[in-house]
């Protein structure tokens, strides 16, 4: 299997899709240079200016526009730069994308891909840096994708791009450059969980780049004798409540870990689920380690004060034992 | 008063549709007076020759995009009438399955993609469905309408922009009524007009008499063509009066005395009248013109009204693909 | 004690605080006119154009330079009109207002109360209809408030008003017209919940309007000799954990019920935080009661599908028993 | 080329001032380049008379906000740049506690109330501060300062229109460095200009030579005196040119061949000296002057390399007052 960043694995599953479907296009700031994270490179000379559109500074218009363009026929991928800035779009994804389905009784779908780079990268500070995937489960109409690995953003953001349905698509800035093996026709279905490692002590469960420091704690937690199965959710809505049950199941422990903030972040709906539903599988008190309710910062140290440590989960693994 | 080369077939056809329009409303108004209707209601009453200028200057297959008071826009596009009223009352066979009302009445089967609770928000979206109709060679055209209140929300300059930039098929019509909801936009809004606004984003800009139902369909014609030819974009800015309240509820008392008794006198359906008279027309025929709206618009309400309610399993449907709940679920 | 609507004691709460401050004005579209509920009726005439300031309609503005008339040194009152609209501003309440003290190290707080009429209202559909409360909960920076009775709105309102954070006050479009006992002077502490009905046998949290369909259940519930206790949080940011355990350490069984979607509302904070950190006192699963993850619709019975009854709620109490 | 005229006392203090913003930006740059500091980094070299010309007009009591490319607007307003570099790097003392760092620097100590992070978004925010200073009968007044890119974004209309609408104490001033990150922004911006949009909006505005640092202060201080005196809002379009890439890791590599350094040779810096030399001035001086920049901002550069990392519990501080966390909680 060829390796291949996770930057390169998103770009070659849109690549893929605009060879496949001339009515997928890619419309954001700076695509034409490659985007800002170099996920677009290449891509302009490939496909011109009319499919690999590069807008001006406009959000609003870049989803607004996407929206209507999706109800006339088109499937545009919605590159957003970084996920913060999907709050100037807010309206035109949660009033519009999301609900112009169901509104208009069916007559339209709206087939969009709403590329969001997320989460903590360098001292990038309040307004660079957050992870605001639960508000998005929250919301009627939208599908919500965190890719941890290059296969998974190869594989799901062909699925993304196929999908009808208004999808918001969250890398992770910190993720760019991790290498993986990728095969190219790999599509992973949306709303389906990886057993990241296997174990019978407690379950873990996270997403996009926390997993890695959920897959570092387990090595710490073997050596201590605990086995830790570690479950990448890939996809919050739908969510694989089912592949969670089966391993509490087993473990009868439950630890969830996200970079975004703790309270209302989506371990909450993922604790409230299980107590809700799957109460007698729980053991012990389910865990949630998550990012307190600060704004994340701008010096290295006070910006780590919000970040979810391995050290952390293993912690967190012993106590529930 | 006989206007010279006024095309009486035209204007008649015109005539119509502005009745069917103005007998829609009022059926919409009186069924939300008698409860039937439980959402708002925002009647064009005074506004029908914009509806149905712009949409005769139109072909089926363009795109056009409304506001929240949208009815005349969906009814000019070709939509059919006893859906529509069905949609208002929320009942089965609604033009929306009821799951939208009036606000967000749509029919994409006639290229009308849909009013918008939101103002201002379908500049981008009609924008893009023009980007679209580019982007895949077509020639269809998108027309947007929005209200003078609407030119104060961000996504005017960013929809404006983006299609000055993309020079895309868009035609803008600002229904410029003078009021939004109960502030007088003049009060609020800076600068001249709406047209200076446009050719401040590079969109040439045309006014017009938003009362004069040919005028406004010659005017939507010229600048149709233009954009059609790959001009790109145009504005217009229609001039017209909203003759009643904000919504069916509201008695508007915060006009000064007077002002909506003189607009009256504007009003596009009595000019029309006027002018069709001028031209010879019988007042009988005028008469069974109006007669035969009330009766559709009637048999609409009395349709409507017996409808049954949609089926509960539909508030289910239609929310999406992927991770859609099924009833059973909740 | 003098009674009067919901609507004209949050009056009352912003009329008394300008009266006191002359630094405190309000600021959205029509204000002059009373605004779209009648809620600012004659504070024109008493405070003038400038302090009842009628806006274009720019939400963006409405809210943006609410903050930064806020860092100047003003207290402004802003108003939404409908929750939903809140969308168009939500970079310059959740990017900006939020941040901007943390951000600047201090240097400047920002006290805006951000009026945001939410929830179902009479065949309002999709886009006028939403309650997105746990969205706020998850922004660090913002407090949010959610009152239920007349009471209530005079005197969180009255505390919103004084608080030095932005608030993001939502008043519950369904509940204008509700009347009852209202005292000038008696403000109430942000954070902290009332029992709205003792009981021993189970305990309902609620909040908002759904708080009056809870206390509907508790008289279904009585007749069959189950005793609920309700809890009316009133604030969810900060929310009175304490209030909750305290009941559940009597009644060992836990329902919320709320009127926004069930997933990734706050329903699922209250249900995490108690099964993480008072696991031993739930004695069953806890439930949600919360809307299906569907826009909500216009027909009224279609609706009334996403809406959580008294029966609904009975029932659950009846099958936690 | 000794201009008449020429006033070489204000001409030489605004030589400084760019001198200063220079040299802080290199320091800055070098302490990206060395890991010292770890966000982004956006100098403003190439720009330094439009902070220095704007600053010059203003009292310290005004209120200034800028963009993500802020340092020498907050240098030429008054802030110290000690606190500053520390900022930059993250450390104790920095003048936003190392919370913001450089996309967020701020010192309302001067009236500079930030950078900002969201292209355009402090437009709203200068109008609404402009709008209390009104409410409370102040007579200061507030700048904005955005760049070419930001005019594409709603918040541009919102809050011209506002401030138009209130007629409130602001001066908007768009820095035209003619680039938006990777993007020329003509290639995506329609219509004329910045000016021609504001004036659409109702704002008079005037355009001015943004490297004559002279200039762009004499432009100011009268748009200011119309704006002090209650004539409401004024934009000035400041032509400039950003010199070096968007960022300090960005080579700029998609520019034409030779644009920038056709451009260097009208860089404002440069100008000033070339007329303060013609006007007598010894190169002796001149270089004192660049030294003492120089030596003040590697101080300011040693400082913050050596100074402490923020106490991390100020990362619970400052987030509300009501339902903030304690450090124990986490
Ligand atoms: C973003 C947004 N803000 C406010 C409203 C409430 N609202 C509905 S219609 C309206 C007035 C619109 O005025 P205008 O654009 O002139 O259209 P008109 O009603 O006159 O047709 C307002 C303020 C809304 N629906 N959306
Ligand atoms: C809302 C938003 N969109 C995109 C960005 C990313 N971004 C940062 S600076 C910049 C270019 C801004 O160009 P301009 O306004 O001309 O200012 P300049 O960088 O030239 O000073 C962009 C696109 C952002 N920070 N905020
Ligand atoms: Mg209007
Ligand atoms: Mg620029």
């Amino acid at each position: 299997m060829p390796s291949m960043t996770y930057r390169e694995a998103g770009r070659l599953a849109v690549q893929e899709a605009m060879r496949a479907d001339p009515t997928v296009w890619c419309v954001g700031e700076d695509l034409g240079r490659g985007g800002v994270f170099g996920q677009y490179a290449g891509l302009e000379a490939e496909f011109g200016t009319d499919r690999i559109c590069s807008a001006p500074i406009s959000e609003a218009a870049i989803m607004g526009a996407a929206v209507g363009a999706a109800m006339a026929g088109t499937r545009p991928i919605v590159e957003m730069r970084f996920a913060d800035f999907a709050l100037c779009a807010i309206d035109e994804l949660v009033n519009q994308a999301a609900k112009a389905r169901y509104m208009f009784g069916g007559q339209s779908k709206v087939p969009i891909t709403v590329r969001e780079p997320m989460g903590m990268w360098r001292s990038s500070a309040a307004q660079h840096s957050q992870s605001l995937e639960s508000w998005y489960t929250h919301i009627p109409g939208l599908v919500v994708v965190a890719p941890s690995t290059p296969a998974d953003n190869y594989g799901l953001l062909s699925a993304a791009i196929e999908a009808d349905d208004p999808v918001v698509y969250m890398e992770h800035k910190n993720l760019w450059d991790v290498s993986g093996e990728v095969n190219s026709g790999e599509i992973i279905p949306l709303g389906k969980a990886r057993i990241a490692r296997s174990g019978t002590d407690v379950t873990i469960v996270s997403w996009s780049a926390q997993l890695h420091t959920a897959l570092d704690a387990t090595k710490i937690l073997s050596r201590e004798g605990i086995e830790a199965e570690v479950i990448d959710l890939r996809s919050l809505w739908p969510w694989d409540e089912e592949a969670v049950a089966k391993s509490l199941s087993k473990t009868g422990r439950l630890i969830v870990c996200h970079e975004a903030v703790s309270v209302s972040g989506f371990g909450a709906e993922i604790l409230a689920t299980i107590s809700e539903r799957h109460f007698g599988l729980l053991k012990r008190p389910p865990i949630r380690l998550a990012a307190p309710r600060i704004p994340i910062s701008y010096a290295p140290n006070l910006e780590d004060e919000v970040r979810v440590t391995a050290d952390d989960i293993a912690q967190a693994a012993r106590r529930i034992d | 008063m006989v206007k010279t080369n006024l095309d009486v077939g035209r204007l008649s056809e015109r005539f119509r549709m502005m009745l069917r329009i103005r007998a829609f409303e009022e059926f919409a108004i009186r069924a939300a007076d008698e409860k039937l209707v439980l959402g708002a209601i925002h009647p064009s009453i005074g506004q029908e020759a914009c509806a149905t200028g712009i949409c005769a200057a139109l072909r089926k297959d363009d795109f056009l995009l409304s506001t929240h008071r949208g009815h005349g826009h969906t009814l000019a596009k070709g939509a059919d009438a006893t859906a529509m009223m069905r949609e208002l009352f929320g009942r089965e066979g609604g033009i929306c399955g009821g799951k939208g009302g009036s606000m967000h009445i749509a029919d994409f089967s006639v290229g009308m993609l849909g009013a918008n609770g939101v103002v201002a928000a379908n500049i981008n979206i009609a924008a893009g469905a023009a980007h679209a109709a580019k982007l895949m060679g077509q020639d269809k055209i998108s027309v947007c309408i929005f209200g003078d209140g609407a030119i104060n929300r961000g996504p005017f300059l960013e929809g404006l922009n983006w299609a000055a930039a993309f020079k895309l098929p868009v035609l803008f019509v600002c229904e410029d009524n003078e009021w939004a909801s109960t502030t007088r936009s003049k009060d609020v809004t800076g600068g001249d007009s709406p047209g200076k606004r446009a050719e401040a984003l590079g969109i040439a800009a045309e006014q017009v008499d938003g009362n004069d139902v040919m005028a406004v369909e010659d005017a939507t014609t010229r600048l149709v063509a233009a954009i059609r030819a790959g001009g790109g974009p145009r504005l217009l800015h229609a001039v017209t009066y909203r003759l009643l309240g904000h919504t069916s509820v509201d008695k508007a008392a915060y006009r000064p005395d007077g002002e909506a008794d003189k607009k009256w006198t504007n009003c596009p359906i009595s000019r029309a009248s006027t002018l069709l008279t001028g031209a010879g027309m019988s007042q009988t025929e005028l008469d069974s013109f109006r007669s035969n709206a009330f009766d559709e618009m009637q048999a609409a309400f009395d349709d409507a009204k017996a409808s049954p309610w949609p089926n509960t399993v539909n508030a289910y449907a239609d929310v999406q693909d992927i991770g859609a709940l099924q009833p059973l679920d909740t």
